[in-house]
């Protein structure tokens, strides 16, 4: 047989298993699978064992290649989802600054949230996304929802729907347009928070769904940010955080806290050093920390383990090349 | 209800499609590679033009009129002439297609070209240079000994990275001696900057990959409850 | 002329440009939100030209029957479909419900996730590839590396949770995206301010022309 | 490219010495005292014993400095029964007259709110204000400001730290410029990731595989993809000399505009007009990593020798960097974008950081003029760093042991410098 064959065989052995476990859910015979912690432990032992037998591989000489190391990845990745072990999360004073700073306001207070990213960095921000609604509704705040970036107005609805589904949150009865309104996107990055400091209705005149601004109880009486108690941004790139701080905390003085992907943190942390910023969640750790302190352990914390997993995987590769590289009597010229 | 499932299936293939490059070059990622691009290019051409052409020029210039109270039309905004410098910048640019005035095309070019320079001249200039020069000027030991030895240690490390740092950036001398030495500690202070932007880098990322593997298992396979 | 015209532009557009920073009167005030607003005009006009070019290569490919033309019929059919649907759906093209969004949420947005998740493999491979202790300076983008990736996750603090608070991985973690982190920052920062300046003015000046090209 | 003749630095660090006494002088001269026009203070009447709060006192109006006669400020002090424990007061109302006319409310502000900026005036009208401070029950009015006119300025005399400085630095760079040009030699040291390009372009051309250069994926109107296309054209003068093959997929369909421009002219300084063809430049799609997906693809199936991977990278680096990797290219990358250099240094051969970006086309012109630019940056480096080593020794011994004329040095170099450092 030839590998093409061999290849084309597999994928539809794939597909054709994925279909199975699909009518199965669709069905409903299908329940899903979690590893009792006695079955987890025994597949990180596993894990551990076969990264062992790498290293030894590695020592004798036996370069394992790239693809190896994906397979690795994704198993690291994977496997965790289904496991049931938790672990001890703690507080970077980051977070806790952010949570003091969300406590010392009012219940009932008016929060703004800029949904400023896209599908593509949900996996972080959308677990913050949840547990900051789940967190307002738990204190009755009324919640102003828009967007640097357009889709993130979408993001929110979707975070929404989600925290709605649960029925302690779905009895509080939030009302569209007098608890909570979702204004949209608009175009024009870090001028739209500039002309927001004037006037939101100049850029908002109707929200996401055509309604007009004056007809919605909730922001009839928001002018600018004077009429807002606290501004929440989730940020995956520009525009984002630094122009919420640069603009609206520099020039309109609001109060400011923000998510961040990963990536994005660390350029905002001289912003936390000089107080523009009250606090931070970066990355999914942030995430994690958040729900932790709201009490509300969501997907966050469910994926931190797989999160310390993955991490894991690097460093154990990285310690591996490094083996190879000095059994290897640093033969191979390769640029660092 | 048929819709629903093909969705969640349409974005499984797709999504599988991109993972096979993993493993190698093959029809399946050429057959997704080839639709990203098509739909992304389309996507944005659609929305540059709605977004830009018809939302920021066309209504900018011709602002739409709304009935008020009294049955009056009436303009929603005043309209800002000042857009028509840039269809005319615009249109400049569309030249190219007409090879023998596409010359022209040059002229919008050099326009972008030189407010950008001019913008980010000194935009860079104070937000990067003047802002961090100042920030670096700090008391090493706070006011009067009061800092910790953390903080100490942290201010250090601070001033001597930012200044070796500048060192190793100097073009107008040879790397040698005391001055190459400077450079060199610099060069370990970029060294630690990037190990940390990498540390966080591979955090973010393994992130998206916890996201699009929830997908796969839960949303579309339901393994996951 | 072809090439004197466009000099002068870039030239006094730049000088425009920086002096207007310095103005708060009118139309040096309103500069800022003009260009923004111009040059989003000019982009949306040039992607035509972008869009021209991907059709012409493409129809190319197919004409001439080279290898793999049959992803260029795609690239054009799928190009075509979302097109034709986003002028089709109007203004509102962006609301929940139309075709256009469908076509978003279940063919862009996996492909572009996946895209971007497919770093995390690369990632790791990367890591175990190149990331070696060559020397002294590899060796401290390492140890860096290490331990803010150590210091970010859980397993980091119960790792070292024999050691009292503040002298934990987390804490070390911090110790460096605040201090020698913010100071390699700073220099580059700085470093590249000048290094704008400096192109600028060659622009400005005239100097560097190469992007405006010949006769 | 050699440019010995180290340059006298007895005279270099007399002349950094002069540089930042005049700042010193400066800006000993510079602290601004702003006269405020105090207009109403009403003692607030402590001793009476209700629920009607006490109003907002010494409100004041003044003029926003250095705008378009646009705004004013007006600022007060908060009622004292808005004190954080017992609010009584909750929150004010800003009323105002336009030209004497009728006080009409404008805004409606927290409790603990203490000013209030007016925006979208008329320079040539008179504006009159007050402040009401209101509890569940009652709302006490402040007494009116005088009236006021906002007043438009012609220069932002705050920026005036920031024009000396970036004036100071622009006219090094342009007298190093003249000075190249009059023939001075001027010495700039070796750029290790500059001085491959030519072996890198050599290889290709013995391999007969093509060239990728990618420019980054931002717009023109971000200065390293400029700086980029600048690199460009010196590449593509010795592609065209040694009648290699150069492919370049862009997403920004003025990026292409640009660098079809930049490789045609290189081609005729060249003398080759004639190999030049406008499909040396394709667009793929303006999206980040449908874009990525396609230039992997491209690399894999065409396997080129050479990449350059030269100007604003986001996540997309790794990818292309890695694949770039795995078909045994030699890359040389660049970028100003701090997180991305780990991946570059990681994956390619030879990785310009930061300012390298922008002094690369310069070095490779090797025209005496575009060097000159260099040493007016490497003044820039000098002034940042002599004002951070005297800044920090002065506030530090300054605090330390509580010095005057070392606090005096720090927070004059402070004031020069934060003045200038916009938001």
């Amino acid at each position: 047989m030839s590998t093409r064959i061999k290849e084309i065989l597999v994928v539809a052995l794939v597909l054709v298993f994925c279909a199975i476990i699909y009518i199965g859910k669709v069905s409903g015979w299908m329940k899903g699978v979690t590893f009792s912690p006695a079955v987890s432990m025994i597949v990180i032992i596993l894990l551990a064992a076969s990264l062992a037998v790498i290293l030894v591989l590695t020592i004798r000489g036996r370069l394992v290649g790239r693809r190896t190391v994906f397979v690795y990845v994704g198993i690291a990745v994977a496997l965790p989802l289904f496991m049931s072990i938790s672990q001890y999360i703690p507080i970077s004073p980051e977070v806790r600054t952010l949570h003091d700073g969300l406590e010392d306001l009012q219940d009932g207070s008016k929060v703004l949230v800029s949904f400023d990213y896209d599908p593509p960095s949900a996996p972080e921000l959308q677990p913050m996304a949840e547990s900051f609604f789940r967190y307002c509704m738990d204190r009755d705040f009324k919640i102003v929802i828009m967007g640097l970036w357009p889709q993130g107005p979408l993001q929110a609805n979707q975070a929404m729907e989600k925290v709605l589904e649960d029925p302690k949150y779905a009895a509080k009865n939030y009302q569209y347009g007098v608890d909570w309104v979702n204004l949209g996107f608009q175009t024009g990055n870090e001028f739209v928070i500039q002309r927001m400091g004037t006037d939101f209705r100049s850029m908002f005149a109707t929200d996401y769904s055509g309604a007009n601004y004056e007809t919605l109880p909730i922001v009839k009486n928001v002018k600018n940010f004077s009429n807002v108690d606290y501004v929440f941004n989730l940020s995956a790139g520009y525009p984002g955080t630094v122009e919420w701080v640069q603009v609206a905390v520099d020039r309109y003085g609001v109060k400011l806290g923000a998510g961040n992907t990963a990536v994005q943190a660390p350029q905002c942390y001289p912003y936390l050093r000089s107080g523009q910023l009250i606090g931070i969640l970066g990355g999914m750790n942030g995430a994690a920390e958040f729900e932790k302190l709201t009490g509300h352990e969501a997907k966050g914390t469910k994926f931190m383990l797989s999160q310390s997993f993955s991490h894991m995987i690097v460093i154990a590769f990285i310690i591996i090349g490094n083996v190879a590289f000095f059994m290897g009597g640093r033969k191979k010229n390769l640029s660092v | 209800m048929f819709w629903e499932h093909f969705a969640v299936w349409v974005a499984a293939f797709l999504t599988l499609g991109i993972y096979s490059f993993l493993y190698k070059d093959n029809p399946w990622y050429k057959l997704c590679e080839s639709i990203f691009v098509g739909i992304s290019a389309g996507y944005w051409f659609v929305t540059l033009f709605w977004d830009n052409i018809y939302g920021k020029f066309w209504v900018g210039v011709f602002p739409p009129t709304h009935v008020n109270e009294l049955g009056e039309s009436v303009r929603t905004a005043q309209p800002d002439y000042w857009l028509l410098v840039g269809a005319v910048l615009g249109l400049l640019m569309l030249l190219r297609l007409v090879p023998k005035i596409g010359w022209l095309s040059r002229w919008s070019l050099a326009f972008i070209v030189g407010a950008t320079a001019g913008f980010y001249l000194i935009n860079y200039f104070s937000s990067n240079v003047m802002r961090q020069v100042q920030d670096t000027i700090m008391p090493l030991f706070g006011s009067g000994f009061d800092a910790s030895a953390y903080v100490i240690i942290g201010n250090i490390v601070v001033a001597v990275g930012t200044f070796t740092g500048l060192i190793y950036f100097f073009f107008s001398k040879e790397h040698r001696g005391a001055f190459g030495f400077s450079a060199k500690v610099g060069i370990f202070f970029l060294m630690v900057t990037f190990g940390a932007s990498f540390g966080y880098t591979v955090m973010s990322r393994m992130s998206l990959l916890i996201g699009r593997i929830d997908f796969l298992l839960s949303d579309w396979l339901g393994l996951i409850r | 002329m072809r090439r004197e015209i466009p000099l002068i532009i870039t030239g006094l557009v730049g000088i425009v440009f920086v002096v207007q920073y310095f103005i708060p009167h009118w139309p040096f005030n309103r500069m800022n939100a003009w260009f923004s607003d111009w040059f989003s005009i000019v982009q949306a006009c040039a992607i035509w030209l972008g869009a021209l070019n991907l059709l012409k290569i493409s129809l190319e490919k197919i004409a001439r029957r080279k290898s793999d033309w049959g992803y260029a019929v795609v690239i054009i059919a799928s190009f075509l479909l979302i097109t034709i649907i986003g002028f089709v759906e109007g203004e509102s093209f962006r609301d929940p419900g139309t075709r256009f969004t469908w076509l978003y949420d279940f063919v862009y947005t996996p492909l572009s996730s996946t895209m971007f998740a497919i770093l995390a493999f690369f990632v790791a491979s990367a890591s175990y590839r190149a990331f070696r202790a060559r020397n002294f300076e590899a060796t401290l983008l390492l140890l860096a590396a290490f331990f803010v990736m150590m210091g970010r996750v859980p397993v980091g603090d119960a790792l070292t949770a024999f050691m009292p608070e503040g002298w934990r991985l987390t804490d070390l973690a911090t110790w460096i995206m605040n201090f020698p982190q913010t100071a390699g920052q700073r220099a580059i920062m700085i470093g590249i301010a000048l290094g704008i300046v400096s192109t600028s003015l060659r622009i400005i000046l005239g100097i560097e022309r190469s992007h405006l090209g010949g006769d | 490219m050699q440019y010995i003749r180290p340059t006298d630095g007895g005279r270099r660090s007399r002349l950094a010495f002069g540089f930042l006494s005049i700042l010193i002088v400066f800006a000993a001269l510079s602290a601004p005292v702003v006269a405020q026009d105090v207009v109403a203070d009403t003692p607030a009447d402590t001793t009476a014993v209700s629920h009607v709060p006490a109003p907002a006192t010494s409100v004041v109006v003044d003029d926003y400095k250095y705008d378009f006669g646009d705004r004013l400020n007006l600022s007060w002090v908060p009622s004292i029964d808005d004190q954080i424990g017992e609010r009584m007061v909750l929150g004010y109302i800003v009323y105002r007259s336009i030209n004497g006319g009728e006080f009409k409310p404008l805004e409606s502000l927290l409790p603990g709110a203490s000013s209030f900026e007016d925006k979208d005036l008329h320079a040539d009208s008179s504006y009159v204000y007050y402040v009401a401070a209101f509890s569940e029950t009652d709302t006490v009015p402040s007494i009116h400001t005088q009236a006021h006119q906002p007043e438009r300025e012609f220069i932002h005399f705050d920026l005036l730290w920031l024009f000396v400085i970036a004036a100071l630095i622009s006219f090094s760079v342009i007298y190093f410029i003249w000075m190249a040009r009059a023939g001075k030699d001027l010495f700039v040291r070796k750029i290790a990731g500059l001085d491959a390009v030519d072996d890198a372009i050599g290889r290709a051309t013995e391999m007969g595989r093509p060239i990728l250069f990618i420019p980054g994926i931002q717009d023109m109107d971000d200065v390293q993809t400029i700086a980029g296309l600048t690199i460009l054209g010196r590449v593509a003068k010795q592609i065209a000399d040694y009648d290699t093959r150069i492919r370049m997929p862009v997403s920004r369909s003025l990026v292409m505009t640009a660098a079809r421009e930049t490789i045609k002219a290189a081609y005729q300084i060249a003398g080759r007009p004639d190999a030049y063809s406008d499909d040396m430049v394709n667009y793929v799609t303006d999206e980040q990593f449908g874009y990525v997906a396609a230039v992997d693809g491209i690399m894999v199936r065409e396997r080129p020798a050479t990449i350059f991977l030269l100007g604003a990278f986001f996540a997309e680096s790794l990818i292309l960097a890695e694949t770039g990797n795995s078909v045994g290219a030699i890359q040389i990358a660049g970028t100003a974008r701090p997180a991305q250099l780990p991946f570059f240094i990681a994956a390619c051969d030879f990785t310009l950081i930061g300012e390298e970006l922008f002094a690369a086309s310069a070095y490779l012109s090797g025209e005496p003029k575009q060097l000159g630019s260099l040493k007016g940056q490497d003044v820039g480096k000098g002034i940042a760093m002599a004002v951070i080593l005297i800044g920090v020794i002065s506030v530090t011994l300054g605090k330390a042991f509580d010095i005057e004329i070392f606090n005096w040095i720090a927070d004059a170099l402070s004031t020069v410098f934060s003045k200038a450092g916009g938001s």
